[in-house]
C-alpha cells in the first residue's frame, strides 16, 4: 500500500510543488535543477514513447492471429510500418530517400486527402444544420456566412453599400473576429483555465488520482 | 480480398526495387588544400576543396591523424543533394556549333577548362593540342545510368549555355526617374514621389540576343546578361568522356576547442571522406588522398589601422586602434605598449614606454605627449613573440568636446540567475519622429510611346527629351513607353513613431502622448500611434514616458514638447546623436592593461548588459571602463567604475504579482477543498445536457442497439478527459442497468487502461459484471486521422444509436459527428475546445459547452471534491469579473496604474 | 499538359483517389489506404523516435557526456516503468515515473497558467470604455461579452431573473463565436482540398496553373 | 410548395458533386479578384522586411500533412521574404516529426532558387523529444537544447547557429501550426522571454489566436489560406495561397446558396405541416 499508492503521490506533491516554486526562483541553483529536469523529462519521454508501439503492434498482431473481420487489413498496416523501418535502414532517412518518399507519397498523401474530406462533411454539415429554428441559431448562421464572405476577396466585390461609407463585409468580419469573437473566446479561456489550474492543483495535492489507476 | 493484399505485394516489390536501384558511383574527393591562419597561436587551421555537382554523395566528414594512421572524424558537413534532371532538351545538344573544350594542365590541382569555337582555319591546331569537340552541354545532373555511361572527369571554369529570348528581351524595362525630370521637360505630374517608367531596352541588349546561341565562360564583359539569358553549365560531354566543370567550394575551418585539441607545431594529417549512402550495416564511402600540415604561432599581426590624433584644444593625444582584417577574429594579440619617440628613430629602437593597454583596446587616450612626439606599438601576442609597428605621427587636429553620459553605474542585474552585469547611465529620452501619409495613394497609369519621350542615362541620373525624328536620337537613349506613378487620395494619416532610451531601473512602460488635446497611449509600447485623416496644417506633440507605476517620469529628457508639420507627405525620422560607448571590463582597477573590449552600444542605449556564459565566471569582482567616441575621433573615457560583481537572485520580484496571484487561487482553492473534504454538499444547478444524456440512453435501450463513447484525443492528466472519464463511469452504469452494449474505442493506451477500470467498476455496482465485456473497450492508435476512421466504421458497422463525444477533440470532431448524423444516432457532445465546439453545436443534438463538461461531471459524480473545486471555480470566476469591472472604469478614468499591474510580465 | 509517370506520383494519385471513394461509401479502396497510412505513419514516428529521441537525445548523451551522462540511467528506467503500465502485476511500477512528470509538470503550468490565461487576459480586457468608435463599438462590447459569457458559465445559481438575461446575452455572444469559428473553418477545410485539387490538376496532370 | 419541401432534405452527394465543381473550375477560369491585406498580416510582413541580414528569423513548422496545403504557402512566403531580405533562417519542427517531411524538402528548393548555402544562410533544425521543454530549454541555452542539426553537425560547427546563445538572438520566432501549439510558444517563450512570435495558423486555430494577438503576445498573424494569400501579394509572388483564393471564393458562395435552399425548404416543409 505504500509504495503502491503513497510514495507516487509524496513525489507528485514534491515535483508539483519545487517546479511551481522554481519559476520565481531565478538563482543559478535552481535554473540547474530546472535544466536538469528537462533533459529528465525528456529521456523519460523517449522511453514512454514504447507504451505507443507496443500497443500498437499488440492490437493489429492481436486481430490478425484471431483472424478478426478485416484482418487482412491489419496486416498490411503491419507489413507497412516494418517496410518504412527497413526502406530506412536501406537508404537512411534525407530528403529524397526511400523512406521519406514512402512517407510522402503515402501516408502524408492519404492523411491530407482524408482531411480535406472535411470540406464536404462541413459543407452538408453547414446545409444540413444551418437552420433559423430560433433567434441565437440565426445569429450563428449569419455570423458563419459573413465570415465566409468576408475572408475571401469576392467579400470585397460584392459589399457596394461601401461607397456610402458602410463598413465592406470584410471590415463587418473582421469585427466580428476581434469583437464578439475575442469576447466569448476569452470568456471560455478564463473560466476553462481556471479549471484546468484547479486540476493540476489537486494533482499536486493528489485529490486527482484517476491517472495513477487503481489496482 | 486476395487482390487487395497481392495490389499490396507489387507495391512491396517496386518500393524494394527503387532502394536497390540506388547505385553506388562516386570519385574520389578532391584532397583538401590546408591553410594555416596567420598570425594566431598556430590553432587554426582552414580545409578547402571542391565538391563538383556531378559527385554523388549525401555528406563529407572531415578526418584528422596525428600518425597518418588512425584518424578521427572531426566533423560531418552535409552535401547539397543533387536533382538528377532527364537530358532530352535538343537545344542542349551544340555539336553543330563547332565548340572545342581545351585543358590546360595545372600545378596540383585540376587542369582549366577552356572552351573554343573553331575556325576552318584553326580547328586542326586545336585538335592537334588537344582539343575535344563538345557534342553536347549539361544544364543539370543527368540520372546515375545516364552518367555510368562516359568517365566523369573534372576541371575549373564557370562556362554559361546562353539561349537568347527575343521576347523577353523585347519587353519594356522598368525604371525609375525623379519627377522633376518632366517637370523639365515641361509635363505636369502630381506624382507623391518618383515617376516609375518603362523603356525600350537597351540596343547593347538586343544585340547580345541577336548574337544566338553559344557556350560563353563567365567573366567575360556583360556578365549580367549573360546571366539572365544563360544557364550555367555543369559538365560538357565530348565522344571519351564528360568534363563537369561546376562545382562549389567547401570550406572548413578546424580550430582549438572544448572538444578538440590543436598545437603550434605539431603535425597534422587531414583527409576528407565522402558518403553515398548512409547505412547502419553497411557504409558506403571514399576517401580522399591525405594532406599534412603544422600550424605556427606566427609573430603578431600589426593592428592594420591605427590612426593618432592630437587635440590642439585639450593637449592630449587620441589613439585609435583597429583591426579590420576579417581574419583578426583568430589573432592572439595580447598588449599593445605604445612607445614615445622622436621622428629620426626609424628603426623604432629608442623610445620610452608610455603605456601598455590590452590588445582589445580600441581607443587610447594620452596626456603626457606633445605634438611633436612620434608614437610606435609593440604587440606582444600570447606566445610572448613581438611585432613592431612602424613611426605613427600624431596628427594635429581641433576635436569637439565630447562628455560621458551622466550618472554611469555599474549594477548586477536585478532577478537574473546572476550571469548579467549592467552598465548603466541617464538621462531616460523619449526620441521621437513623425511620418504624414497617404491613406490611399491613387494609382495612375499612362501610356507615352506615342509622345516620342526619350530617356538618356547620365552620370547624374540621366534626361529625358522629345524627339520627333528617330534618327537625331543619340545612341544609348531609349524610348519612354509608359509611366506610372501615384498621387495623393486625400485622406492623410499622422504615424508618431517613438522610443524609449531607458534602462530598466527606469521601469519605463509605454509613451502617452497628446496631439492638440487629442490623447493616445500605446499601452503595448509598439513604438508606434496613428492619428487617422487629419486636416492639413501645424500641430503640437506632447509626449511622456509612463512608467509602470502609472507615474511619468520626470526629467526634461523624458518629456516632449514638438510642432509638427503636417502640411505635406514627409517624414522625419528620429535621430539618434552619432556617439558610440565602448565598453571595457577589467579585473583590476589600478592595471588598465587588465581590461578587455567587451562591447559597443550606440547613443540611443542607457544600458549595457554584459551576459557571462556562466554564473561562475559572473560571480567575481569586475570594473568597468566607459569610452564615448565622437564622430570626429574624439573620447572621453570614464574612471573605472565598481567593483561589481554577478550576483543570483533567490526571488524574482518582477513575478511578484503572479506569485501573489498563485498565493490568492491556492487560497481560495484550500477553502473549498477543505470545505468539501468536511463532506460539504455544495449546491449546484442542474446542467441541461444531463437530461439528455439519459434520454440517449433510454433511446439505445429502446431500439436495443449499442452506444459509442469516445473519450477524445486528451492525455490522461487533461481535465477534459478526466471529466469524461467520470461521466463515462455514469454513462456505463446506466448501460449496465438497461443492458444495452458501449463501446469506448480509445486513443491513448493510459486512457484505454482507465477507461477499462472505470467500466468494469460500473457494471460491477449495476450488479451485471457479467455484461462487462474487456475487448469492447480497446486502444485504436494514438493517431488523429486512423482514430477517426476506424471509429466512424465502428458506427456505421455497429448502427449505434447513440454516441458521446466527450473531452478533447481536433479536427476529427467533424468526421466523428457527421458520420454519427449520417447514422441517424442521437448525439450528445462536450468538449472544452474552442475550435471543435462548433461543429459538434451544428453536428450534434446537445452539447455541453466549455466548462459545462466540467460541471456534468461535478454534478453526475457526487464526489464533493468535484463539486468543490467547481465552487471554487465560481468563485475565482467572481473576483475575475470584479476585478474585469474595476479594471475597466480604472482605464476609463486613466488609471493605468491599476491594470498595469496585471501587466505581470514576468522576466524582465 | 503531360501526364507525370514518376512512380511515386502515381502512388500518390491512386491513393488520393482511393481516399475519395469514401465519399460515395465506405469500400475496401478506402479501407486499404487507410490501413496502408496507419502502417507507413507509425513506421515513420517509430524510426524517426528510434533516431532522434533514443539515438540522438540519450544514447549519445550517455556515451558521449560522462558522469553527466550515466546520470541519464534514472530517467530512462523511469520511463521503462512507464512501460510496465501494460503488465497489470508491474502496473503500480508505472505510477513512479508518472507522478514524476505529471507532478512536474502540474507545477509547472501553474504560476505559468495563472499568468498566461488568468492575468494576462485580465489585463487584455481592462479597456478604457470612453465615446469613441474603439470606445463603444469595440471595449465596451469585449468588457460586457467577457462578463456575460463568464456569468453563463456561473453554476451556482439558477439562470433566472435579471442573472439569467444576462446569462442569455452571453450565450448570444458564444453563438456569434461559434459562428465565426464555423465560417473560418469551412475556409480551412476547403484549402485542404483545394491543395489536393491543385495535385492532381498540377504534380500528376502537369497543368500549368501559373 | 411539395418541390421546395423537398430542398430540407437533398441527397449528401448532391452537395459533394456541386462543391468540388465549384473548387475546380476556377482553376481554369481565373477572375483575378484583388485581395486586400489584413493589418494582422501586414505586420508580421513589415517585421520581417525591417529585419537586417545579420538578424535570424527561427520558423517552427508544427503541422502535419493534413494541413499541408495550407501552411505550406505561408511558409514558402516567409522563407522567400526572408531570403530576399538576406535574414538568416533557422527552421525546425519542434511540435510536429511529421512537419520534417514537409519542411525540409521546400526548404532545399527556396534555398537554391536564391543561392543560400547551408549553415550559413540557414539551417534546419528538425524535430526533437521534448515540445515545451525544447521551448523553454532554447530560452536558456540554444545549442544545449538542440545540440546537433537535423543532419548531425554540431550547431558549434555552423556559422549561423555558432553566435546563438538563445532567444536574445533570434529575432523572431515564426510558428506554423494547424493546433493549438502557439499557445505553447506564447506560455514558454513570450511569457518567460518576451520572445517576439509571430504564428502561421489554419483558419481553424486562427480565429483562436484572436485573444493572444489583442493582448499582444502575437506580433502578427498568418491565418489560413488567405493569410497565405496576402503575405504573397505583399512580397509580390503570387502562388499557391493566391489561385486558391479564388477557389475559395466560389466554394464559399456554393455552401451559402446550400444554406439558403436548406432553410427555404425548412420553412415550406413547416408550411406544409401546418396545412
Amino acid at each position: 500500500m505504500f509504495w503502491k499508492k503513497k510514495v507516487p503521490l509524496i513525489i507528485v506533491f514534491i515535483m508539483g510543488f519545487v517546479m511551481a516554486l522554481q519559476y520565481f526562483i531565478p538563482s543559478d541553483f535552481s535554473q540547474k535543477f530546472y535544466d536538469t529536469y528537462l533533459d529528465w523529462g525528456i529521456v523519460i519521454g523517449i522511453f514512454g514513447g514504447v507504451l505507443g508501439y507496443f500497443s500498437f503492434f499488440r492490437v493489429h498482431i492481436h486481430k490478425v492471429t484471431k483472424k478478426a473481420p478485416n484482418w487482412q487489413f491489419s496486416l498490411i498496416s503491419i507489413l507497412c510500418s516494418l517496410l518504412m523501418v527497413v526502406a530506412a535502414l536501406l537508404g537512411g532517412r534525407g530528403t529524397g530517400s526511400l523512406f521519406m518518399q514512402l512517407f510522402l507519397y503515402t501516408s502524408a498523401a492519404i492523411n491530407a486527402t482524408v482531411f480535406s474530406l472535411l470540406a464536404f462533411y462541413i459543407s452538408s454539415a453547414a446545409y444540413r444544420a444551418f437552420r433559423a429554428r430560433s433567434t441565437q441559431a440565426a445569429a450563428l448562421l449569419l455570423a458563419a456566412v459573413i465570415m465566409m464572405l468576408g475572408r475571401v476577396p469576392i467579400g470585397d466585390s460584392i459589399s457596394f453599400w461601401t461607397r456610402w461609407g458602410l463598413p465592406s463585409i470584410n471590415e463587418i468580419s473582421q469585427w466580428i473576429l476581434n469583437v464578439p469573437n475575442l469576447a466569448a473566446k476569452r470568456a471560455i479561456i478564463l473560466g476553462v483555465g481556471l479549471g484546468s489550474l484547479l486540476m493540476s492543483l489537486k494533482i499536486i495535492l493528489g485529490i486527482e488520482r484517476t491517472y495513477l489507476g487503481s489496482e | 480480398m486476395k487482390r487487395l493484399t497481392s495490389v499490396f505485394l507489387i507495391f512491396l516489390i517496386i518500393t524494394f526495387a527503387f532502394a536497390l536501384a540506388n547505385s553506388s558511383y562516386a570519385p574520389k574527393p578532391q584532397t583538401p588544400k590546408l591553410i594555416d591562419i596567420p598570425g594566431d597561436a598556430g590553432t587554426n587551421v582552414l580545409l578547402q576543396w571542391r565538391h563538383f555537382e556531378t559527385v554523388p554523395g549525401i555528406r563529407y566528414d572531415i578526418l584528422r591523424s596525428e600518425d597518418g594512421k588512425n584518424f578521427e572524424v572531426i566533423t560531418p558537413l552535409q552535401t547539397k543533394t543533387i536533382t538528377y534532371e532527364p537530358q532530352d532538351q535538343p537545344e542542349n545538344d551544340v555539336s553543330d556549333l563547332g565548340y572545342f573544350l581545351v585543358l590546360v594542365p595545372q600545378e596540383n590541382d585540376l587542369p582549366i577548362a577552356r572552351v573554343i569555337k573553331a575556325t576552318e582555319e584553326n580547328r586542326d591546331s586545336i585538335i592537334s593540342a588537344g582539343g575535344k569537340k563538345i557534342l553536347r552541354v549539361e544544364l543539370g545532373v543527368p540520372p546515375l545510368e545516364e552518367m555510368e555511361k562516359l568517365p566523369n572527369k573534372f576541371a575549373l571554369g564557370d562556362f554559361y549555355r546562353v539561349i537568347p529570348d527575343e521576347e523577353i528581351a523585347n519587353r519594356p524595362q522598368p525604371m525609375t526617374v525623379p519627377q522633376k525630370l518632366f517637370d523639365a521637360l515641361g509635363i505636369k505630374i502630381p506624382s507623391l514621389g518618383d515617376v516609375s517608367i518603362e523603356l525600350t531596352p537597351k540596343a547593347e541588349e538586343l544585340e547580345f540576343v541577336r548574337k544566338g546561341k553559344r557556350i560563353l565562360a563567365a567573366g567575360e564583359d556583360n556578365m549580367p546578361l549573360t546571366l539572365k539569358y544563360g544557364k550555367q553549365i555543369v559538365s560538357f560531354v565530348t565522344e571519351d568522356a564528360r568534363y563537369t566543370v561546376k562545382s562549389d567550394n567547401i570550406q572548413f575551418l578546424d580550430r582549438k576547442s572544448d572538444k578538440r585539441d590543436m598545437e603550434a607545431g605539431k603535425h597534422y594529417i587531414y583527409k576528407v571522406r565522402l558518403y553515398q549512402k548512409d547505412i547502419p550495416i553497411k557504409k558506403i564511402y571514399v576517401d580522399s588522398d591525405t594532406a599534412g600540415i603544422t600550424p605556427q604561432d606566427e609573430p603578431p599581426v600589426v593592428p592594420d589601422k591605427i590612426e593618432a590624433l592630437y587635440d590642439r584644444k585639450s593637449n592630449t593625444a587620441v589613439i585609435h586602434i583597429n583591426q579590420t582584417s576579417g581574419l583578426s577574429a583568430f589573432f592572439d594579440n595580447k598588449t599593445y605598449t605604445i612607445f614615445k619617440t622622436t621622428a629620426e628613430d626609424t628603426a623604432c629602437e629608442r623610445g620610452s614606454e608610455i603605456r601598455k593597454v590590452s590588445a582589445s583596446i580600441r581607443a587610447v587616450i594620452l596626456k603626457d605627449v606633445d605634438s611633436t612626439d612620434v608614437l610606435y606599438i609593440v604587440v606582444e601576442d600570447e606566445g610572448g613573440q613581438t611585432t613592431k609597428t612602424g613611426l605613427i605621427p600624431l596628427t594635429p587636429v581641433e576635436l569637439e568636446k565630447i562628455s560621458l553620459p551622466p550618472n554611469l553605474r555599474v549594477r548586477d542585474v536585478e532577478n537574473d540567475r546572476g550571469q548579467q552585469i549592467a552598465i548603466r547611465w541617464d538621462p531616460p529620452t523619449l526620441a521621437v519622429g513623425y511620418s504624414v501619409e497617404d491613406v490611399a495613394p491613387k494609382m495612375m497609369q499612362e501610356k507615352v510611346a506615342s509622345k516620342n519621350i526619350f530617356y538618356l542615362p547620365t552620370e547624374k541620373g540621366g534626361t529625358l527629351f522629345v524627339a520627333e525624328d528617330p534618327s537625331q536620337v543619340p545612341d544609348g537613349a531609349r524610348k519612354v513607353l509608359n509611366l506610372s506613378y501615384t498621387v495623393p487620395g486625400g485622406k492623410k494619416v499622422l504615424k508618431i513613431t517613438y522610443q524609449m532610451w531607458t534602462n530598466s531601473e527606469d521601469k519605463a512602460l509605454y509613451g502617452e502622448f497628446s496631439l492638440d488635446g487629442k490623447d493616445k497611449i500605446d499601452k503595448d509600447n509598439t513604438g508606434e500611434l496613428q492619428f487617422r485623416n487629419i486636416a492639413e496644417g501645424e500641430y503640437s506633440l506632447i509626449g511622456h514616458i509612463i512608467k509602470s507605476s502609472g507615474s511619468r517620469l520626470k526629467n526634461p529628457e523624458a518629456n516632449i514638447d514638438m510642432k509638427i508639420d503636417a502640411t505635406h507627405i514627409h517624414s522625419v525620422p528620429i535621430d539618434v546623436p552619432p556617439y558610440i560607448y565602448y565598453i571595457y571590463r577589467g579585473t583590476d582597477a589600478e592595471d588598465l592593461s587588465t581590461f578587455e573590449y567587451v562591447g559597443k552600444v550606440g547613443a540611443d542605449a542607457r544600458e549595457f548588459k554584459d551576459i557571462f556564459d556562466d554564473y561562475k565566471t559572473a560571480h567575481h569582482k569586475y570594473y568597468y571602463i566607459v569610452q564615448a567616441i565622437g564622430p570626429d575621433g574624439a573620447v572621453a573615457q570614464s574612471e573605472p567604475l565598481g567593483p561589481v560583481e554577478g550576483i543570483s537572485n533567490w526571488f524574482n520580484t518582477s513575478k511578484l504579482v503572479i506569485f501573489f496571484g498563485v498565493l490568492v487561487f491556492v487560497g481560495v482553492a484550500l477553502f473549498f477543498i477543505y470545505h468539501a473534504k468536511r463532506g460539504k454538499q455544495f449546491y449546484i444547478r442542474p446542467i441541461a445536457g444531463i437530461v439528455h444524456i439519459d434520454e440517449a440512453l433510454g433511446r439505445a435501450t429502446e431500439m436495443g442497439k449499442p452506444i459509442v463513447y469516445i473519450t477524445g484525443l486528451g492525455y490522461i492528466d487533461d481535465i477534459a478527459t478526466l471529466s469524461s472519464i467520470t461521466i463515462l463511469g455514469r454513462v456505463a452504469r446506466k448501460a449496465a442497468e438497461y443492458q444495452c452494449r458501449i463501446f469506448v474505442p480509445c486513443y491513448t493506451p493510459l486512457v484505454m487502461i482507465v477507461a477499462q477500470e472505470t467500466v468494469r467498476n460500473a457494471f460491477l455496482d449495476a450488479g451485471r459484471p457479467d455484461l462487462y465485456n474487456e475487448e469492447d473497450v480497446y486502444y485504436i492508435a494514438a493517431q488523429q486521422f486512423a482514430y477517426a476512421a476506424a471509429v466512424s466504421g465502428l458506427m456505421i458497422r455497429e448502427k449505434s444509436a447513440a454516441n458521446f463525444f466527450m473531452g478533447r477533440f481536433y479536427a476529427e470532431s467533424l468526421i466523428l459527428a457527421e458520420t454519427g448524423a449520417s447514422t441517424g444516432a442521437i448525439q450528445v457532445a462536450g468538449t472544452d475546445d474552442m475550435t471543435q465546439l462548433p461543429f459538434f453545436i451544428t453536428a450534434c443534438d446537445y452539447t455541453l459547452i466549455g466548462e459545462e463538461l466540467y460541471a456534468a461531471s461535478a454534478y453526475l459524480s457526487n464526489d464533493p471534491m468535484q463539486r468543490g473545486s467547481l465552487k471554487a471555480q465560481d468563485f475565482l470566476k467572481a473576483i475575475e469579473m470584479i476585478l474585469l469591472v474595476v479594471g475597466s472604469l480604472a482605464a476609463t478614468a486613466g488609471m493605468w496604474w491599476f491594470t498595469n499591474a496585471f501587466r505581470a510580465l514576468g522576466g524582465d | 499538359m503531360h501526364i507525370n509517370t514518376d512512380i511515386w506520383v502515381l502512388i500518390a494519385v491512386f491513393f488520393t483517389l482511393s481516399v475519395y471513394t469514401f465519399l460515395w461509401k465506405d469500400n475496401p479502396l478506402y479501407k486499404f489506404a487507410e490501413s496502408v497510412t496507419v502502417g507507413i505513419g507509425m513506421g515513420f514516428a517509430l524510426v524517426q523516435w528510434w533516431n532522434l529521441s533514443v539515438v540522438d537525445r540519450f544514447w549519445v548523451p550517455l556515451t558521449t557526456r560522462g558522469a553527466a551522462g550515466y546520470v541519464l540511467i534514472i530517467p530512462a528506467i523511469m520511463g521503462l516503468m512507464m512501460v510496465t503500465r501494460i503488465i497489470p502485476r508491474f502496473a503500480w511500477m508505472s505510477r513512479y515515473a508518472l507522478a514524476f512528470t505529471i507532478g512536474a509538470g502540474s507545477g509547472m503550468v501553474l504560476p505559468r497558467a495563472i499568468q498566461a490565461n488568468v492575468l494576462q487576459q485580465l489585463y487584455a480586457t481592462m479597456l478604457p470604455i470612453n465615446v469613441s468608435w474603439t470606445g463603444i463599438m469595440v471595449n465596451l462590447f469585449i468588457v460586457v461579452g467577457v462578463l456575460a459569457g463568464l456569468i453563463y458559465f456561473f453554476f451556482s445559481k439558477e439562470h433566472k431573473g435579471v442573472f439569467g438575461g444576462i446569462a442569455n446575452i452571453g450565450i448570444w455572444f458564444l453563438m456569434v463565436g461559434f459562428g465565426a469559428t464555423f465560417g473560418y473553418t469551412v475556409m480551412a477545410r476547403l484549402s485542404l482540398f483545394i491543395g489536393r485539387v491543385l495535385f492532381i490538376l498540377r504534380d500528376f496532370l502537369g497543368m500549368q496553373l501559373f | 410548395m411539395k418541390f421546395l419541401a423537398k430542398l430540407e432534405k437533398l441527397d449528401r452527394r448532391i452537395i459533394y458533386i456541386i462543391i468540388t465543381i465549384a473548387v475546380v473550375l476556377p482553376f481554369f477560369f481565373r477572375m483575378g479578384l484583388p485581395i486586400s491585406v489584413s493589418p494582422e498580416v501586414k505586420s508580421v510582413y513589415d517585421f520581417i522586411d525591417g529585419l537586417t541580414p545579420s538578424d535570424c528569423v527561427f520558423i517552427s513548422g508544427d503541422y502535419d500533412p493534413q494541413v499541408d496545403a495550407e501552411l505550406s504557402p505561408m511558409f514558402d512566403a516567409i522563407v522567400r521574404h526572408c531570403f530576399e531580405k538576406n535574414v538568416k533562417v533557422i527552421v525546425a519542427n519542434v511540435f510536429n516529426l511529421q512537419g520534417i517531411g514537409l519542411v525540409e524538402p521546400r526548404l532545399k528548393k527556396l534555398a537554391e532558387e536564391y543561392h543560400k548555402v547551408y549553415g550559413v544562410d540557414y539551417a534546419f533544425l528538425g524535430w526533437k523529444q521534448g515540445f515545451s521543454l525544447l521551448v523553454m530549454g532554447m530560452g536558456e541555452n540554444f545549442k544545449k537544447t538542440w545540440e546537433t542539426d537535423y543532419y548531425g553537425t554540431r550547431l558549434e560547427d555552423l556559422p549561423i547557429t555558432q553566435p546563438i546563445r538563445n532567444y536574445d538572438q533570434i529575432a523572431l520566432v515564426v510558428d506554423l501550426t494547424g493546433s493549438g501549439v502557439f499557445g505553447a510558444w506564447i506560455t514558454y517563450a513570450y511569457v518567460q522571454y518576451r520572445q517576439k512570435i509571430a504564428a502561421g495558423i489554419t483558419a481553424v486555430m486562427a480565429a483562436d489566436a484572436y485573444p493572444q494577438l489583442q493582448a499582444g503576445q502575437l506580433i502578427g498573424l498568418l491565418g489560413g489560406l488567405r493569410g497565405a494569400a496576402e503575405y504573397e501579394q505583399l512580397i509580390h509572388h503570387p502562388s499557391l495561397g493566391s489561385v486558391g483564393m479564388e477557389a475559395q471564393s466560389w466554394a464559399h458562395i456554393a455552401i451559402i446558396l446550400f444554406i439558403i435552399l436548406g432553410n427555404i425548404g425548412y420553412y415550406a416543409a413547416k408550411k406544409n405541416k401546418e396545412k
